[in-house]
């Protein structure tokens, strides 16, 4: 029986490479090994990676980075980009002023 | 792939995981068995991160006390993520007389049991806090109290668990319980695989009660939603922990500088229970920024960047059921958490560790009895 | 006004229709562009390229989709800090300051 | 609460052409879009699009999207812009921020037609000011008027990178290269070779090693890439530029229904993150349909037809036409569209390596290695043939879904029949008349007049130009070939500018005859 989600499962060890230090979620300036390690920490989902890092949880809301982390983390965990699950979208679609959001009443009913 | 070890805990939120951690630590072989694809999909992760000892039942306080005494000021170092932890005090605020009167009952309460915390005047709120509303009369103040990242703290006792040799599955339903003779032993999932252990921590939120049926307990609790909204990064204003007298909202600004606030519309208790609807009504956001701009006028022009819901597993009293279960040695039910399962999570992990290999805990749980509900007619 | 980004002339478009000139205020300084055009354009067309400076690494940031999807662009206008200058139309008077994180001064 | 027959989300081309269809069928109608201007990125598109006549083909982008708005706006569809759609929730409602309130609104059917974003791509600097994306480059030179750089390094080779490239230039800015991991041209080969004949270098099979500047980009290097795309030491080469664009691919912009509960999934065909739909775009919502790349990246000309069909689905749905109506729509839209996905580029074929036309020719290798047909290729191809007196040279050389050559010859000298994806022949015993129109109005820039022999050793090559200044008659300059270089001597002897070319002037060159097959553009010294 095989039971993929198992989180104790082998991903090998952390290795670093040149190009750590690029950033991959430009809002929250998180980098390639940041992702990169916290699969090594047992992150081994988008949610918990944005949960965990706060990458795709900026102004723009992973609209950029999204795949990108998607690649970078299938690579770590030596799965497939199609096993990881669509990345969170919360609304609102863009940043809106609490005071705009507040005004809602007009037309309520 | 092992099915077995000495300890299964259903539920990888918050509770379970401090479980997992304290009990890996004490070398118990645990294994974690979490319904989501995601560690911490549930209100662990979704609540607004209160760490709070004010406003708490008398059954509840002294443990919530003992977390924030002991557990919480070093947590960041012993699990090696920064939680975020900050004691910056909590403010119950007021607005109107009837409130005050909520707040002073609070307040006599809490200070019984030792807890300090005091009713404070409009004036004395904005010396502490002078970026409210000045239409603000009073609050309770409790300076003890504080916040943190729940995201983060759900994780990172995950991961410290998990590096101490802790087994999650995730996507891994749980669905039955057995006994056998006399005892519990097989946890049962969607998937049908059958994993045996010694004892049986079930900490599913409200999905608990589906659980705990099959061994013939029922905890009397129900689901109730609320959401939460987080803004842009606003510069540092303060760290204190804001809730109000009427429960409407409560929130804090985070490290990240954003704030983080929950609230509902008024509407929640006709919301279809349904664990499995997360999705945020249309009405939602609006009335939270309205409630959030009366007592905090000044993130009028801070932008919402997100907003989401999550249920919580509220008891019949308010107050959680963490307890063994006599009809089913090795059962141990932490699970009706009404809201209240992040600041004490850490509290209640370490109780439940203490339960399993018989130490001294940490105060007397016994209040917290799963069959304690009566009928009051 | 510094006219050399501006496309007077294109070979689809033809002449470039005037425009209402507005002045507004970059990091105190007057510049001159176009009554509602976005911000950034006016900026670009002035040769401005940092619009903000992040806050962990201090590094800085311009125009980079453009049509106010990334927020990479955004700036302190009149108070204001975070907003996306590329869909922001410029008014006459506006103040326009380079963000620093969240605030309109450099940490530190 | 406002309420309407159907809700649509999006004005471009997916989203207009369904509130058409709606519109016309009698239904209330709204549409929501966040920009300030309506028609999605037609509105950047200031090249003519390819398809046929149905497909508002040779038509410009921008004028498809004009003429599609004022369709809808004859209907009494209500089009809301700035209107940023925040949320979809159930019952069909949607919070619209529209100036500074939020409104409910709900339809009994609702259609996203969102679009797409750019996909990025990291490599060191890549985060510097002057870095921007080929949508942010075309915002700016196309709306806004300005000019995104002076010097500019282009990443990406697909159509997008292609016909932004040419966009650049055409606004005055100096494209210094094209750039692609990949080891072939991933766009239509015409619109690789309009712009490697002005002397654009490609470089394929390479990549952005890093941007360089502090504040802002001066300077990049690129290098040479294997086929795990791992550089290739040694291989870099440095420009000195001030803009780098990026124009790696699109992806779906289904975060609204993602968060609204639809079923998503995860297509590569598709592009990405989709909603799962029915074959008539409704989602795992009853009532929510998608159209338009929302639903899987394709050209607006695409989207445009899946517009027309989500539109009739839900007048359909909500009872405003019969479903026979509707069947006969579909057969209709389906033909068109199924035309449109036929040919080289069609989906089914997306990342491979098509070696032969439909006609059974070897595909031009240059093209796809080098952005130009090699001189010693091009005879093999139908369009290419030599005459007595002037004729039509059709450098159309690979099957896409396009003819308004076929049309635009009165004369019967151009044939592509019934099948728009064949590649255009020259009708023998036909007579060209140098009218022009098959050169203006190929989208590709493909077709040339060309008079092999004028009798004195010269000849006359006749070709699309749309850059200024636009040279006079008797400017003396280069003839270009098809690789940008200069080959021979070359002298304009006529320039053209008619309204029914929309803009494409016809430069015709005279060159010594030998270069009547290779001098392909124009550069004045």
């Amino acid at each position: 029986m095989i039971i993929s989600n198992d989180r104790l499962r082998d991903i090998g060890e952390f290795i670093p490479q040149p190009d750590d230090d690029i950033l991959i979620c430009r809002c929250e300036e998180i980098t390639k090994g940041e992702i990169r390690r916290a699969c090594h920490d047992g992150i081994f989902t988008m949610e918990e990676m944005r949960r965990y890092l706060r990458n795709g949880m900026g102004l723009c809301q992973g609209q950029t980075c999204s795949k990108l982390v998607k690649g970078i983390m299938a690579r770590e965990l030596k799965i497939s980009p199609l096993d990881l699950e669509p990345a969170t979208s919360r609304a609102p679609m863009r940043p809106i002023e609490m005071e705009i959001y507040a005004r809602d009443g007009g037309n309520v009913g | 792939m092992k099915t077995t070890a000495d300890v299964i805990i259903v539920g990888g939120g918050v509770v379970g995981n401090a479980a997992a951690y304290y009990l890996a630590k004490r070398g118990v072989e645990v294994l974690v068995l979490e319904a989501d694809d995601s560690i911490g999909h549930g209100g662990s992760s979704r609540n607004g991160g209160g760490v709070r000892q004010s406003g708490r039942d008398v059954r509840e306080l002294p443990y919530a006390m003992y977390g924030i005494k002991h557990l919480w000021p070093t947590l960041s170092e012993e699990l090696g993520v920064d939680v975020e932890y900050h004691q910056g005090g909590n403010l119950r605020l007021a607005l109107e007389e009837s409130h005050i009167d909520i707040l002073k009952g609070q307040a006599e309460r809490a200070t019984a049991l030792g807890l300090d915390v005091k009713l404070i005047d409009g004036k004395e709120v904005h010396e502490i806090n002078p970026y409210l509303s000045d239409a603000i009369i009073g609050a309770t103040w409790c300076p003890t109290d504080g916040h943190a990242n729940p995201m983060k703290t759900t994780l990172a006792f995950y991961k410290r668990a998990r590096e101490l040799g802790a087994r999650f599955i995730s996507g891994e339903k749980v669905v039955e319980l057995r006994k056998f003779k006399g005892r519990i032993r097989s946890v049962v999932t969607e998937s049908g695989t059958i994993y045996e252990g010694n004892t049986v921590i079930l900490a599913a939120g409200y999905e608990s009660r589906e659980i705990s049926k099959t061994v013939g307990i029922d905890i009397p609790m129900s689901l109730f939603y609320e959401t939460c909204l987080v803004t842009e990064a606003q510069p540092p204003m303060f760290d204190i922990m804001l809730g109000v007298a009427t429960a409407e909202i409560y929130g804090h600004q985070c490290d990240h500088g954003s704030f983080v606030f929950g609230s509902g519309t008024g509407l929640e208790p006709s919301k279809v229970p349904d664990s499995s609807d997360l999705r945020v009504p249309a009405l939602d956001v609006s009335a939270n920024c309205r409630c959030i701009m009366k007592y905090v006028p000044m993130l009028k022009d801070a932008k919402v960047v997100r907003s989401w819901g999550g249920w919580m597993d509220i008891t019949h009293d308010h107050v959680p059921v963490i307890s063994p279960v006599e009809e089913v040695p090795g059962l141990l039910l932490a699970c009706g958490m009404s809201g209240h399962g992040f600041g004490t999570g850490p509290a209640v992990g370490l109780l439940l560790s203490q339960m399993v290999v018989g130490e001294k805990p940490i105060c007397d749980i016994t209040p917290l009895r799963y069959d304690r509900f009566k009928s009051d007619r | 006004m510094d006219e050399s980004r501006r496309i007077k002339e294109h070979p689809i478009f033809g002449i470039t229709e005037e425009k209402k000139e507005v002045h507004f205020t970059y990091d105190g300084k007057d510049i001159v562009g176009l009554e509602g055009e976005p911000i950034a354009a006016a900026l670009r067309a002035a040769g401005v390229m940092v619009h903000r400076h992040t806050k962990k690494r201090d590094e800085p940031r311009g125009i980079f989709c453009a049509i106010g999807r990334c927020t990479d662009c955004v700036m302190i206008v009149d108070g204001k800090p975070n907003i996306r200058t590329c869909v922001t139309p410029l008014v006459e008077g506006m103040e326009v300051k380079t963000q620093y994180g969240v605030s309109d001064r450099p940490a530190g | 609460m406002n309420r309407y027959d159907v809700v649509i989300v999006g004005a471009g081309p997916a989203g207009l052409s369904a509130a058409i269809e709606a519109a016309k069928n009698g239904m209330k109608v709204v549409v929501f879009d966040e920009n300030s201007k309506p028609g999605g990125q037609l509105f950047k598109q200031i090249h003519k699009f390819f398809g046929s006549k149905e497909h508002k083909a040779k038509i410009r982008g921008f004028k498809i999207g004009e003429e599609l708005l004022k369709e809808a706006y004859d209907l009494g569809v209500e089009v809301v812009l700035n209107a940023i759609v925040l949320s979809l929730h159930g019952e069909k409602e949607l919070t619209v921020k529209v100036n500074d309130e939020v409104r409910h609104v709900k339809g009994d059917a609702v259609i996203i037609a969102t679009g797409a974003s750019e996909n990025m791509v990291t490599f060191r600097g890549w985060t510097l000011p002057g870095v921007i994306g080929a949508g942010a480059a075309q915002t700016m030179m196309n709306l806004n008027k300005v000019r995104p750089g002076n010097k500019i390094l282009m990443l990406g080779s697909g159509n997008v990178g292609l016909v932004v490239s040419f966009q650049l230039m055409q606004a005055g800015c100096e494209v210094v290269g094209l750039v692609d991991a990949a080891p072939r041209i991933g766009g239509y080969g015409v619109h690789a070779a309009k712009v490697a004949r002005t002397g654009v270098p490609f470089y394929l099979s390479h990549t952005i090693v890093e941007a360089e500047g502090t504040d802002h980009v001066t300077g990049v290097t690129i290098a040479q890439v294997d086929e795990k795309f791992q550089f290739i030491p040694e291989t870099e080469k440095h420009f000195d530029v001030d803009t780098i664009c990026l124009a790696v691919g699109l992806s779906p912009m289904s975060q609204l229904l993602k968060n609204a509960g639809c079923k998503i999934v995860e297509d590569p065909k598709r592009g990405g993150v989709v909603p799962e739909v029915d074959e008539l775009g409704m989602t795992s919502i009853p009532g929510v349909f998608a159209a338009g790349d929302v639903s899987g990246i394709e050209e607006a000309s695409s989207a445009m037809i899946e517009g027309r069909i989500s539109g009739a689905a839900v007048s359909e749905y909500l009872g405003y036409i019969t479903k026979e109506e509707l069947e006969e729509k579909i057969k209709v839209n389906e033909a068109a569209l199924d035309s449109l996905r036929q040919g080289m580029f069609a989906p089914k074929n997306r990342g491979k390596l098509v070696e032969k036309t439909d006609e059974g020719i070897d595909v031009s290798m240059n093209l796809l290695k080098k952005g130009f047909v090699a001189d010693e290729e091009i005879e093999r191809f139908p369009g290419v043939t030599h005459r007595v007196g002037i004729h039509p040279v059709m450098e159309c050389t690979q099957n896409i879904p396009c003819n308004p050559c076929q049309e635009a010859c009165k004369k019967g000298c151009i044939s592509i029949g019934s099948n728009i994806t064949s590649l255009p022949i020259v009708v023998e015993n036909s007579s060209c008349i140098n009218c022009g129109m098959c050169v203006a109005s190929c989208s590709g820039q493909a077709i040339f007049l060309v008079d092999e022999d004028l009798g004195d050793g010269m000849a006359t090559v006749t070709l699309p130009y749309e850059f200024i200044p636009l040279p006079k008659e008797g400017t003396k300059g280069k003839g270009l070939g098809r690789d940008g270089k200069p080959v021979c001597e070359a002298e304009v002897v006529s320039v053209k500018n008619m309204k029914a070319f929309d803009k494409t002037n016809l430069l015709t060159i005279k060159v010594p005859k030998e270069y009547a097959m290779k001098a392909r553009f124009f550069k004045a010294v």
